[in-house]
């Protein structure tokens, strides 16, 4: 691996560091989730960190814009939201990023460019595509020199929903810079892909609609992030859009009533093996970027970290009932 | 009787139509290995294989299309949405084709099929999922809309409405399944467009259907013990709706409490309240009380959602003032 | 002032907003190089060129959902859906998304949007293309909804949708883009939350809102003939509901007469013929009449068709009715 | 031509008299539409002639199946109904196919398994996916040995709805037995293809799905039937499903009301050139097997039948008023 010769230590340690942030939170939510702090769906992210990081580090957000389905709390992170809005939301507190009204599945962040957080399997590939048209309608109108590109997230469930083909077939024919990435994690729910599919590799779709495919190991957040950057940087360039195939793992159940039998131990374990933050820690230890001792240090400063966001959770007031009226008309 | 929940009501009905006839299938999300969502077809898949319980993709549009089709070819579908909040991708083939399709042929096509699932506010999930639509299938000549409040009803109907020629929606909702009540051995049948009196009375009418109707029970109790007598009229058939029974009873008590836990403008609660204001008219001694959800999204929120929503207290509150009390 | 079509007023209102506002573009099928399918946005191409007037593949979810995501983005999209009836299959786009991505996201984000097109029944189109879909959008929070009846409302309403930070239904219909009006050289605005008295009267108020605006002037017209003076309130605004003009007409005349061209069940307007009943209690001389399209599909036939809409007949008989007049 | 050697002389008869009557019908249709006896919406099906008949004539419409979109007076003809209960049911008239609810748009015949007629772009595609996996679930559960086969057409603009899509995969992974047919006659009303596809070629959708796709020359009535016959037997036996792309044109506008200037006068008339039913005709003259004057005397035949079927319309009454509140609901 060549971690050392391409990327400076900061932005590895960056990666590193933000993967075990998403790791640690998840870990942290699905134990506060058992303490019934946190209520309904909630989907943990852990397995699948290499995605969330390597594909937003490829971004510039004062442009480029994030959508993604109710497995959001990775996305948050990685687009550097506060684990303290992030918990408080999934608290429903009035300090939360969405003032308690959205939870788990609706984290967002104007600022930075998260636009959700979506509950309504495949909702977000049309209203990412709309956000990616603005990008492509400045440009068009001459108001920008290039381009923003959006990513929008979903699952290999997602795919087979209308909204996808009638999403990508926009995208193509008006060029929009728009990259439609599958977080391909073998399962909807209980239903292994290959129940709903008749191909396995997601990218063949793309031909059809005169978008590029691409097949990525969504495992390793470098390999995730070149390929990603180059993408990109093309789409920015091109208005083209992209449909990306990333097979990765979710390590947990769907959401958390989820006691996930439709699968075998074997194939989790083997998914484990290739665990992102330890591929990358290795990596950066092998290459003599980090020691044990460091990689320990940065796990306990994350993990407190979390357990502040805990706190600021626990502490911040509900939201007064005046609130249910509001939110909901702009001026 | 045994005593069983709503989910195992609605689990016998399937099982026993599907043992009846070999026409019914069940198709949805996760109905078939995982046992549904939220395991109300559990067992089905061992029993009937997975050519009659069927897993279908995430596509609601395609698959309830997919429905629709069958059942004009001579099956008799069940659809589970696992939520009715998704079913809106497939309101297409509701509306425009299930409910239209023997009408735009003259009478040739009939749709027998079912949809079902969870419709109604749940608990903790926000806007997207915890919403009823009940009134966008009351609205539309060619359906049949029933919602059950009982595991007893809940069998009856759903046994109904898979025998049923015509598109039915049966709404449930994810709170009810643990609901539990008595159910007969024996096998039988319900109408589908009778109204039911849940509990007799004589000061006031509370009207409702679906999940609220337990609410409307415990606030007649509540009632009792301040000593006003209230009858429960749930309503059970949301198209046709049976209006002799409800009138009868507000003709009886003078006074009428509709409650829904949809959002209130041009909600089946509403149309009920005008129609009680309107021919129960000189038999009313107080303006009909409507008591819907708040005109809000949900919030995820708890204390939040569970004032956005129809309660004991305001149901009590509610008949209190068409008693004009306190 | 000049007499225009409401065809042209509302692609005035287009035009002169597209100049206004460079965020502000046009989608649909057809609107561009065909002028639209009713002619809405004709030259609307030649003066903007393609990239704000922009043809759609027909693919409502997809076009109608990219609109609510370059809204939040910062653009502000009119969607023409080319009539409502097929706006259903991007209903989840609306109603789970555009009505709700403010509230889910605390506040964040907003919607600008109008979704515009023909709803409602039309000529010789049989059950799948002529039906109104009012009270689906009625029924959400989040939304707005108006339904302009004259050019001059349609041009000064459209507008100030277009300007609006919310998403914005706005309801038209194919048989009123004909109808002539007229509508000042200047520039105004027009509120969207507002109901207006079309005709003023004494002795009953007749409430409806679009196309049968008209009928209604013409029934009152009608009835001015037999001795009788009929307040005409346009609704306008479907959501919010302008309660206040509307208690007021019914307060002075002590009779209301509802008129809907959708089915009766969970309606606009058997909710507002409610809320008179209710809110008007003591007012009223004689139970609300509300006149809605049959309860049934609509059939190809003519004369059928014909029959199961409200008509000026009916308004003039449902007027005498709460009048005890015959 | 080889249509001397491989047919009888019925066979090709009966393709030529019927592509003719949907020709005169469609005719008369127009006609009596400026007349304001016909009202609405009426999409003509001149020029498509030879897909409806070379695909209905290569299925068994015992058990086989037939649904399509609002142009579908042709696609009736071809499945035997009596142009009768068609121009009566085009008047709104109590005799018509449908009682006189349906008009134009929606002709059905339970009988002939002619599943209408459906005024939704897209909406027949998942409809007719259900119509057919009827006929897999009776194989599946041992009821019949072969498979019915269901014919699904749509047009080129159709193709982009989400329907399409999410029907296309349920085919293909539930082994129905469907042909996806699109009538590619190059516009979605005013809108070219190539407006709004970024490729040309619908056939390369079907990979995407694991389904096979084909190109068809649909002015061919011929080239047509062999190849659906071909596909038809494969499907009723395997009950694989495919997507054959048929590149065919309609001479007239959309419908009644449109001017159609967005084509040119010479496109319209190369395709002319190709009318199917000149090329049988042609083809069947040099092949011996028809005279000038067979061809004229058939014509006048057919004349006369389209002008049965409106004097009979004319002649029925219109459906009493107590009608409307039937067909709505079965027993
Ligand atoms: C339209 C819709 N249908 C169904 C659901 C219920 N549901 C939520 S997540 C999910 C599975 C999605 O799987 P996938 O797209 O692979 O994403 P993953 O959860 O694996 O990240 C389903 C069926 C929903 N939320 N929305
Ligand atoms: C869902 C829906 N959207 C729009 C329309 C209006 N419309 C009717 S036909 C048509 C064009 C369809 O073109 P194509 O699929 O190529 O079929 P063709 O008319 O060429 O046979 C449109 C946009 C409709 N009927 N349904
Ligand atoms: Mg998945
Ligand atoms: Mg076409």
């Amino acid at each position: 691996m060549s971690s050392k010769k391409k990327y400076d230590t900061e932005f590895l340690h960056g990666l590193l560091q933000d993967m075990l942030l998403i790791r640690r939170f998840e870990e942290k939510a699905g134990q506060m989730y058992g303490l019934k702090k946190i209520g309904g769906f909630c989907h943990l992210y852990i397995g699948q960190e290499a995605i969330a990081l390597g594909t937003i580090r490829a971004l510039d957000l004062k442009r480029d814009y994030v959508l993604t389905s109710y497995r959001d709390h990775g996305h948050a992170l990685a687009c550097g939201m506060d684990p303290k809005s992030i918990m408080s939301e999934l608290y429903g507190k009035i300090t939360g990023c969405s003032r308690g009204k959205g939870g788990s599945m609706h984290m967002f962040d104007l600022e930075k460019h998260m636009f959700g957080g979506n509950g309504i399997v495949g909702a977000q590939i049309p209203i990412a595509t709309g956000v990616a048209f603005k990008s492509a309608y400045d440009f068009k109108l001459g108001k920008t020199k290039d381009m923003g590109v959006t990513l929008c997230y979903f699952g290999d469930g997602a795919i087979h929903q209308g909204a996808f083909h009638e999403s990508l077939n926009l995208a193509a024919i008006w060029k929009i810079p728009i990259i439609y990435i599958v977080e391909n994690n073998h399962f909807g729910m209980g239903t292994a892909v290959k129940r709903v599919s008749a191909i396995e590799d997601f990218a063949i779709k793309a031909e059809g609609y005169g978008v590029e495919g691409r097949t990525i190991d969504g495992m390793n957040v470098l390999t995730v992030y070149e390929s990603m950057k180059q993408i990109v940087d093309e789409s920015r360039k091109t208005g083209k859009s992209f449909l990306v195939d990333l097979k990765t793992y979710r390590y947990k159940g769907h959401s958390m009533s989820d006691p996930a039998k439709y699968r075998t131990k074997e194939e989790l374990e083997s998914y484990k093996q290739q665990d992102p933050i330890i591929q990358l820690k290795s990596d950066m230890i092998e290459s003599k970027l980090i020691t044990e001792a460091d990689f320990k240090a940065l796990d306990d400063s994350i993990k407190k970290r979390v357990q502040e966001s805990v706190e600021y959770a626990e502490e911040s007031p509900e939201p007064p009932l005046h609130t249910m009226y509001e939110d909901i008309y702009a001026e | 009787m045994a005593l069983i929940t709503f989910r195992e009501a609605l689990n016998q009905a399937m099982d026993e139509e599907m043992a009846r006839d070999d026409k019914v299938f069940l198709l949805g999300e996760e109905v078939a290995e995982y046992n549904g969502a939220y395991k109300v077809s559990k067992g089905l898949l061992d029993k009937y294989g997975p050519h009659r319980v069927v897993d279908t993709p995430i596509a609601e549009l395609g698959f309830t299309g997919l429905a629709v089709g069958a059942a004009t070819a001579g099956l008799r579908p069940i659809v589970e949405w696992m939520t009715f909040n998704f079913g809106l991708l497939a309101l297409d083939q509701l509306v425009n084709n299930a409910a239209k399709l023997r009408h735009m042929s003259g009478g040739q096509l009939s749709v027998p099929m079912v949809v079902r699932g969870p419709n109604g506010p749940a608990e903790y999930l926000s806007s997207q999922h915890s919403q009823s639509f009940a009134s966008y299938f009351a609205h539309i000549p060619g359906l049949k809309v029933v919602a059950p409040s009982t595991p007893y009803d809940g069998k009856g109907l759903l046994k109904s409405a898979i025998r049923d020629n015509n598109p039915v929606i049966f709404l449930e909702a994810e709170m009810m399944y643990g609901f539990q009540g008595e159910v007969p051995a024996e096998e039988y049948l319900l109408p589908l467009d009778k109204a039911d009196i849940k509990r007799e009375g004589t000061d006031v009418t509370l009207i409702t259907f679906g999940k609220p109707v337990q609410m409307a029970l415990e606030a007649a109790k509540a009632l009792e013990a301040q000593g006003v007598s209230a009858e429960v009229v749930d309503l059970i058939s949301l198209r046709p709706l049976d209006e002799v029974t409800v009138y009868q009873s507000v003709r009886k008590t003078n006074r009428a409490v509709v409650i829904d836990e949809a959002w209130p403008i041009a909600s089946v609660g509403s149309h009920l309240a005008f129609l009680i204001s309107s021919n129960c008219f000189d038999d009313l001694d107080a303006p009909v009380e409507f008591i819907a959800s708040e005109d809000v999204p949900m919030p995820y929120n708890h204390t939040l959602e569970l004032a956005v929503q129809p309660s004991v207290e305001k149901i009590v509150t509610a008949a209190k003032k068409v008693l004009y009390l306190n």
